[in-house]
């Protein structure tokens, strides 16, 4: 996230979901942020943001306020994707100019890797184990990034921490982005997906190159690819990078990477269409 | 003010609020790691590669030049060593062995 | 000082609101506090207020958002009712414990299920721990002056804590009543600016707010939180003075009524106080030494207060227009119950449960009330503790 | 309370009772009386039947009740008078205000209504003709404040004028008013 | 009757789910309740039970999937914390007024701000007026057996409310402590079949769940849900007398400890109570005549017997783990003075509010408020009304 | 809505969220329903349902419970879009079989019209009033079908009463879907769009003829028109029919008519594009 | 057991539900009504248009054929005249002139 | 309260101080004791200094406070003794246990400790050379009850079987076992 941060040239105000970014980066009576940070609750980054925006403009029209400021919210997948959708889909809605930056690891890590709605199918959390019965999760991951360019916003991108130079890049384009702006960051988390941390680099890179998570931006309605695999990998190369996936390996889960990746190619084959 | 356990509720600053900003960095979080990174200065080509990717913001730059690691804070993940290119191989992870020289 | 004229209760309260102009309003619609928010985005589109107003998706964000807001050093109000409220009680208390002085209407209604729009104090008496000051209003003129103090009660250096306005729905908030308006700026010279203390706008402090809080410090929070409602009394008393030298019109914690010489007393909150005042002098035209004590405030509890007023007291009667169910008794009761356990002398207390779902309480029924009131007090004991009004059997 | 007054206004949703219950209170209130009006609180719709209430005092009003024993009534749709007991609670010597062409005399017969004074007045016909709609709320309030004699009618035009013209034209305006005054003097007792 | 076993509370109460095998689950993960769902889930991933588990995006839906599931006639549960209770606040009013008999498991929690993982009692003390029953576990024996009963309780035809059981976070969800399972079979037979009374699915006589109710029945709906509190207690006793045949363990509304000769006393709620046991022993080796009252049942609140078992004491105190910011002491203070209020011989009163956001209260805290108590005995009048255990000046 | 029961041949079981519709058919002692009705809260017509849907399939799994049923939402644009958007979303994700209809009236009418994420840009609302300074809503209306199509359920669909046949062939398709479907339903309102109730039909059928509302489905995940007007007229033409949107036709507001067209004239080039 | 505005609490069935589906068809609402709609039999030609729009489901349909008008519910809303087909026009809205037939 | 043990562990996130303070609690259960265990309340984070706690008594555990003043003391990672004051509350005659190479006598001397009866174990290098990663848990409960003299190390070996069978491979136990036993015998007291 610091690499968002980063990418900024005029400070930022930040709001935070609960969620491990959260957590790890504050205890009182300690902080890591060193710009102005608020962390209200779980579902509601968008929405504590957009009072803040607001209130910017509020003092900016009373000329209280001259400096420029832009807006940064944090949300994990559960609080974006699941309990958070809302307030973020009407902040959208009302045009506040923001950047709405869900790092998407899949599962409710700070509560111990319970499925969220961008878990991917098949993968085990604790809330939809591996058992005797049921194979991890049912169902396919919710596109969230697809859903917010539904919403007709200036800017929604998807990208990666493996590519260092696709996420700058999209994030300087979405705080220039007069209005509301989201970026899904896939953010591989060692202790959920089990691998071991330095591998994160190379298993963020392995999602893209397996087309299960494209780079895209959506601007102004227009989408566009931000990186194309040189070759296509199969899915089954970044399950079995993780442990979360290891049962897929065993009995007779192999149909269920099939269904996989036949939503993969899906989707990828959607998104060359739109793309093009 | 600075805030320590001892502090009492009359003296926190009010609304539970931290107002020093980015002090987490007197929290030592070194003491946790298990394997220490190494850099090998002759190999270094300064790409930043890991600076970028340090989730501690533990490889110190100066000039666009890695001056050092900060060991109070590097956790030891050892995501700088992986993301430094193959060719290259500048940083090496050492396992911790505080065991040897306790005081 | 102005000239009566006449409002509806809710009107009144967007009329007060457009005089006070705050830096942002975040809002979401619902009976029967909608009036609010319409009359009030009226005044946003026609220019009449430089307020930001957002509109919110849900009540939850519109909390969050004034949260937001008021973190960034803004003068933020809101208004609500009932299950809008009760969508936003988790944020309530954040509001408070980050010590945010947002001021809202609360337009009291009923909570579901099953679905009813009219007026009871569930909703407000729900969040009776969230952290907010609570001022109850009995009538379109107090909407208006309430809502003017509070802001200056949220925001006083010694309180910082958000406040609710709380009115009855319908019955104060969609009738026409005669009131007297400040003039415009007679209020905001009253309200004077906002100066936060500290904002997330300020870039060059960057603050954290809302951090992690563990067992070593969570507690201590707490406890400083705990210590601004004795305060908060006392700029309830203070503010209640600045504007009755403004406006001529008297406010503090409560409003006692012919209760210098009585012997009986009821006590209840919001719009019925004025049907009671009407029994109170029938009653006392039939020799009943009766009078009234109105609550203002009942967060933060004037309970020293109420020992010295009620202590000496033969009966008392409370009236609830809230249930606290599985409880021994309302809300109200025990709360007034619980204070005056400490008094030396104590009345006899019974609770009367009245118009839930806005079931009309009348001047026989507060009649009735009395009546009993004054056999239990010859009687010398309580023989029922909670009866309820008006409900058929 | 010996001075106050009680109204209790029944019509349809659509046609304007509340704003004449709103209307007849500021009136009372710009000749410096105490006022309250509000409608039956409940969800409003097209059609349905639904009453308002207005209440005048020479001094401040404190109860917020409901409305039980008015002294005064008007009905501003007489299909009301089949469904909802408009008497209700109404004292014998109130008064009764209905918009309908019939007399009194003879209203009181088909609907058997013992005491209290009877009035009618053909409002729905006066707005049509005046108005040029079927909204008999304006015309009601000549009728009722002669029939009651709570008013004057002047206090009640100058009042209707100043707040009309917030909202609509001038013309619609003289038109309200001119209802208003050929209410006033059609209004039939027995 | 099984063999003494360990396992941490929260493993304690996924056991008796899975025995209690309800037909539908619906919740979301909150620290510290989160092994709860977690070892729930992966009883039906292995087909250890038949239940169907909604992995809701939120606790608003968790709640509002219960009401669903409930109003179609089946057997459901939960479990939630803090935020997650606060969040679904809205429909736990609606799940009681419909009379759903669904249960709870709520591992208490602080409610943000500062969002604070550990234990106190704001969650289960802010929605104490919403209608559900209310029962405090001590321990993981009890939350086990607490959550075989609640279903029971709920589930009674003069009941058909919504049941919470609520235990200490962490200090009770994280601990592995000894206790005693009883057999599926016992439970499921003690349980029985559940019998709703109307059913969505019942496609041959269609209901309406949830119609707008105004002030013309509302209040006759809400009358007649007081009514079932009284019932409740009965009912909760009498389920505890036919668990005890069957466990040898006993269950009322509350628990005593030496009370019978003690002339102080002291009165709390969770897993504080085992401490304040040792320190009751203590206290008792030093000449102390004390004993605890631990109250199981908060909703519904057993306020004639309060009066009964504390009327004749010299002094109380009441140990709060949660605040009523701007009342005049914590909630079960407040509930239990009011009720005492009535009492004819009244004991001195003394609050102490503790453990907020997980703050240790040990065997010394308790015994020094046993000292006080005794000094508030002697001096015959309370002193200081509230005071709070280990908070750092 | 009774023409979607009327659809139904299996029996169905009804959530409704809070709005006119609930409010209009029942009011205690008298429901006007004729089948199992379940009204709960405003946001959370969806929650419910899936509750009730998942106490079917457990009574189903039991056997105690033989008959087939199927599962309706009702929920306003304001319980569908806004406040409870994402209980929809996250019933959409596990997959529930039921069928969520909105009756879009582009509004907050039970409350009194206000305005919701579905109201169209430039409508006069009562809390985006056409005032001096604003000229009625200033945001462009959320598209939620296809939001509701980026959710990769299995039928998605939108339609007008102005087309019974459509109206009735989508609702008879989405019970017959195996998952969640979900129906987009313009809902003429007389008194928010200010316009006599005998019109209602008239202008459900404009807004389609302007393409402002055009009929479509997503069957699994296949755009299909399935209605084209024959001729595209100006959205003018529905505008007028309407008083919240009179005061367009004054001052120098015609600009904001224009944006509208033109919001209009790219959505349905889209839809062209994806449906072909 | 039916309910009246007199039932007490004592009675009522349970959590606020209604136990009689479609109840409030006794609820009559005709008299809400200002225009009153007639259908010429002559012209109409069955095609179930007015049916298929009536808001309040008050056209009479038997074995697909329209047999009357429910005035007991119908609440004039004119929808069934506008939606009938114009070359048709059977049904005409009439104004009510309730206050004629005064009992 | 007499017959009740407190035991105190401390390690790092991924240590299984938690583990280990759940198996001594239950092995002691086996042998008839009431027990209770648990970790230090906070977010558990890899590498992050953390404590768990072990009562052991013979009548039931009543009591639900922190541990303040453990009779026994075990260290997983000796790197904790520079910054986590372990002696905290550990009575004179208390018993401290530490994962390390050294010897009891020049860890005293090295960190001034007075009084306590101080052992040590090289239970990474156990663990290492047994179970082949360096997780100290299972030889630390080993050389604490040969330390504490708290249980017979076949009660624990019984129970350490039942309870890791349900979840691992029969070999890992059995190194498991084998760490255990090497350090019940190889711990060193002073
Ligand atoms: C209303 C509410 N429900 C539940 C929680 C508990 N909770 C806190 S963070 C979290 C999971 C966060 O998941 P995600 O957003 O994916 O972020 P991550 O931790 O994975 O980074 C949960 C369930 C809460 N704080 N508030
Ligand atoms: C939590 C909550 N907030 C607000 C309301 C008030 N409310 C009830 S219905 C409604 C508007 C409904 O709008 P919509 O969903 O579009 O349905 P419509 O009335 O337009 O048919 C509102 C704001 C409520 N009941 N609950
Ligand atoms: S590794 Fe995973 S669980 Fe740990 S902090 Fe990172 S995201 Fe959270
Ligand atoms: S090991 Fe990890 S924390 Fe340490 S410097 Fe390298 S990347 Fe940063
Ligand atoms: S990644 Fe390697 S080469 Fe690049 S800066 Fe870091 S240490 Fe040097
Ligand atoms: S006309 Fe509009 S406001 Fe009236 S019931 Fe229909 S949708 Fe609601
Ligand atoms: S007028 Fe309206 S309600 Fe009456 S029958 Fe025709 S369509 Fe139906
Ligand atoms: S719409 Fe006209 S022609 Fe068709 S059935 Fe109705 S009345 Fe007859
Ligand atoms: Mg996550
Ligand atoms: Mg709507």
């Amino acid at each position: 996230m610091r690499q968002v941060l980063l990418a900024a040239d005029t400070p930022v105000v930040v709001a935070n979901a609960t969620g491990c970014l959260e957590v790890a980066t504050t205890i009182f009576p300690y902080t890591a942020w060193r710009c102005p940070f608020i962390h209200c609750a779980f579902e509601n980054a968008a929405s504590t943001l957009s009072g803040v925006e607001t209130a910017y403009r509020a003092l900016k029209k009373k000329g209280k306020i001259s400096q420029d400021i832009r807006f940064i919210a944090f949300g994990g997948d559960g609080g974006t994707y699941d309990i958070g959708l809302q307030a973020l889909s009407g902040a959208c809605e009302r045009g506040h100019r923001m950047l709405y930056v869900c790092y998407d690891n899949q599962a409710y890590m700070n509560t111990g890797i319970q499925r969220s709605s961008a878990t991917p199918l098949g993968a085990a959390t604790t809330t939809c184990p591996a058992g005797k019965l049921l194979p991890g999760k049912s169902q396919n991951r919710k596109d969230l990034t697809e859903i917010m360019a539904a919403h007709h916003i200036p800017y929604v991108a998807q990208t990666s921490p493996g590519r260092w130079n696709d996420l700058v890049s999209k994030t300087q384009t979405a705080l220039r982005t007069e209005g509301p702006s989201f970026m899904n960051v896939l953010s591989p988390c060692p202790r959920g997906w089990r691998f071991p941390p330095n591998e994160t680099i190379k298993i963020a890179q392995l999602a893209v190159d397996t087309c299960l998570w494209p780079l895209y931006e959506v601007v102004e309605g227009k989408w566009r690819l931000t990186y194309r695999p040189k070759q296509k990998l199969p899915v089954e190369e970044w399950l079995k990078t993780q442990g979360r996936f290891a049962h897929l390996f065993k009995g007779d889960n192999q149909q269920v990477i099939e269904q996989l990746q036949a939503e993969v190619d899906r989707r990828w084959e959607e998104l060359l269409e739109k793309s093009s | 003010m600075k805030i320590t356990p001892d502090t009492g509720w009359k003296k926190l600053p009010q609304g539970g609020v931290i107002l020093e900003a980015g002090n987490a960095e007197q929290y030592i979080t070194g003491s946790w790691r298990t394997f220490r990174p190494i850099r090998d200065e002759q190999k270094c080509t300064n790409c930043l590669l890991c600076w970028i990717h340090c989730p501690d913001s533990s490889i110190i730059v100066e000039n666009a030049k890695i001056v050092g690691i900060d060991y109070d804070h590097c956790k030891g993940c050892g995501i700088c060593a992986e993301v430094c290119p193959p060719r290259i191989k500048a940083i090496t992870m050492v396992e911790e062995r505080k065991t040897d020289d306790l005081k | 000082m102005g000239k009566l004229i006449s409002m509806e209760g809710n009107q009144a309260a967007a009329e007060a609101m457009r005089q006070i102009n705050p830096d942002v309003v975040a809002a979401y619609p619902i009976t029967p506090q909608t009036e609010v928010v319409q009359t009030f985005a009226q005044f946003v589109a026609d220019g009449r207020v430089d307020t930001e107003f957002i509109t919110v998706e849900s009540e939850h964000s519109a909390m969050s958002a004034c949260v937001g807001a008021a973190a960034a050093g803004t003068r933020v109000m809101t208004a609500t009712s009932a299950n809008g409220m009760a969508l936003m009680w988790e944020i309530l208390y954040i509001a408070a414990s980050t010590r945010l002085p947002i001021v809202m209407a609360l337009v009291n209604r009923a909570l579901s299920a099953n679905i009813n729009i009219h007026c009871d104090h569930s909703d407000s008496m729900g969040a009776r721990d969230a952290g907010w000051i609570q001022l109850y209003c009995e009538n379109s003129q107090e909407v208006y002056d309430t809502l003017i103090q509070a802001v200056r009660i949220a925001e006083h250096p010694q309180v910082r804590l958000p406040v609710m306005v709380c009115y009855d729905g319908f019955i104060i908030s969609h009738a026409v009543e005669c009131l007297k308006l400040l003039e415009d700026k007679e209020v905001q010279e009253f309200v004077g600016e906002f100066k936060p203390v500290n904002s997330l706008l300020d870039i060059a402090h960057p603050h954290t707010f809302g951090p992690l809080d563990l067992y070593d410090f969570y507690f201590e929070h707490k406890r400083q939180q705990i210590e601004a409602y004795g305060p908060a009394k006392q700029v309830i008393v203070e503010i209640g003075k600045q504007f009755s030298a403004l406006s001529g019109r008297e406010y503090g914690l409560f409003e006692g009524y012919r209760l210098q010489d009585a012997r009986l007393a009821i006590v209840l909150l919001g719009s019925a106080a004025g049907t009671a005042k009407e029994a109170v002098d029938r009653l006392r035209a039939d020799g009943l030494p009766i009078g009234l004590l109105k609550l203002r405030a009942f967060r933060p509890f004037p309970s020293e207060e109420l020992i010295q007023l009620l202590g000496g007291f033969e009966a008392v009667a409370v009236l609830d227009r809230a249930v606290s169910f599985g409880a021994t008794a309302g809300p109200l009761f025990t709360e007034i119950s619980s204070a005056l356990f400490r008094a030396d002398r104590r009345p006899l207390l019974v609770n009367y449960i009245y118009g839930l779902g806005g079931r009309d309480i009348d001047i026989e029924d507060i009649q009735k009330v009395g009546e009993e009131l004054e056999r239990t007090a010859e009687r010398g004991k309580t023989e029922q503790l909670v009866d309820y009004v008006s409900v058929r059997e | 309370m010996s001075k106050m007054i009680e109204v209790r206004w029944h019509g349809r949703g659509g046609q304007g009772a509340k704003t004449a219950a709103y209307l007849l209170a500021e009136s009372a209130m710009q000749e410096g009386k105490y006022i309250q009006a509000f409608p039956e609180y409940g969800p409003e719709r097209m059609g349905a039947p639904m009453m308002a209430f207005t209440r005048i005092s020479d001094t401040p009003i404190r109860i917020h009740c409901h409305v039980k024993t008015p002294q005064v009534v008007a009905v501003l749709d007489p299909t009301l008078l089949e469904t909802v007991d408009i008497l209700d609670g109404v004292p014998k010597d109130g008064t009764v205000v209905v918009n309908t062409g019939e007399s009194p005399d003879s209203l009181r017969r088909s609907l058997s209504i013992s005491g209290r004074r009877l009035f009618t007045v053909p409002a729905t016909q006066i707005a049509l003709e005046t108005i040029g709609k079927p909204i008999p709320n304006t015309p009601m309030i000549g009728a009722m404040i002669k029939a009651s004699g709570l008013l004057n009618i002047e206090a009640v035009i100058t009042n209707t004028r100043k707040s009309f013209e917030k909202k609509f034209s001038g013309l619609v305006v003289e038109k309200n008013i001119q209802a208003i005054r050929r209410a006033y003097e059609e209004v039939k007792s027995e």
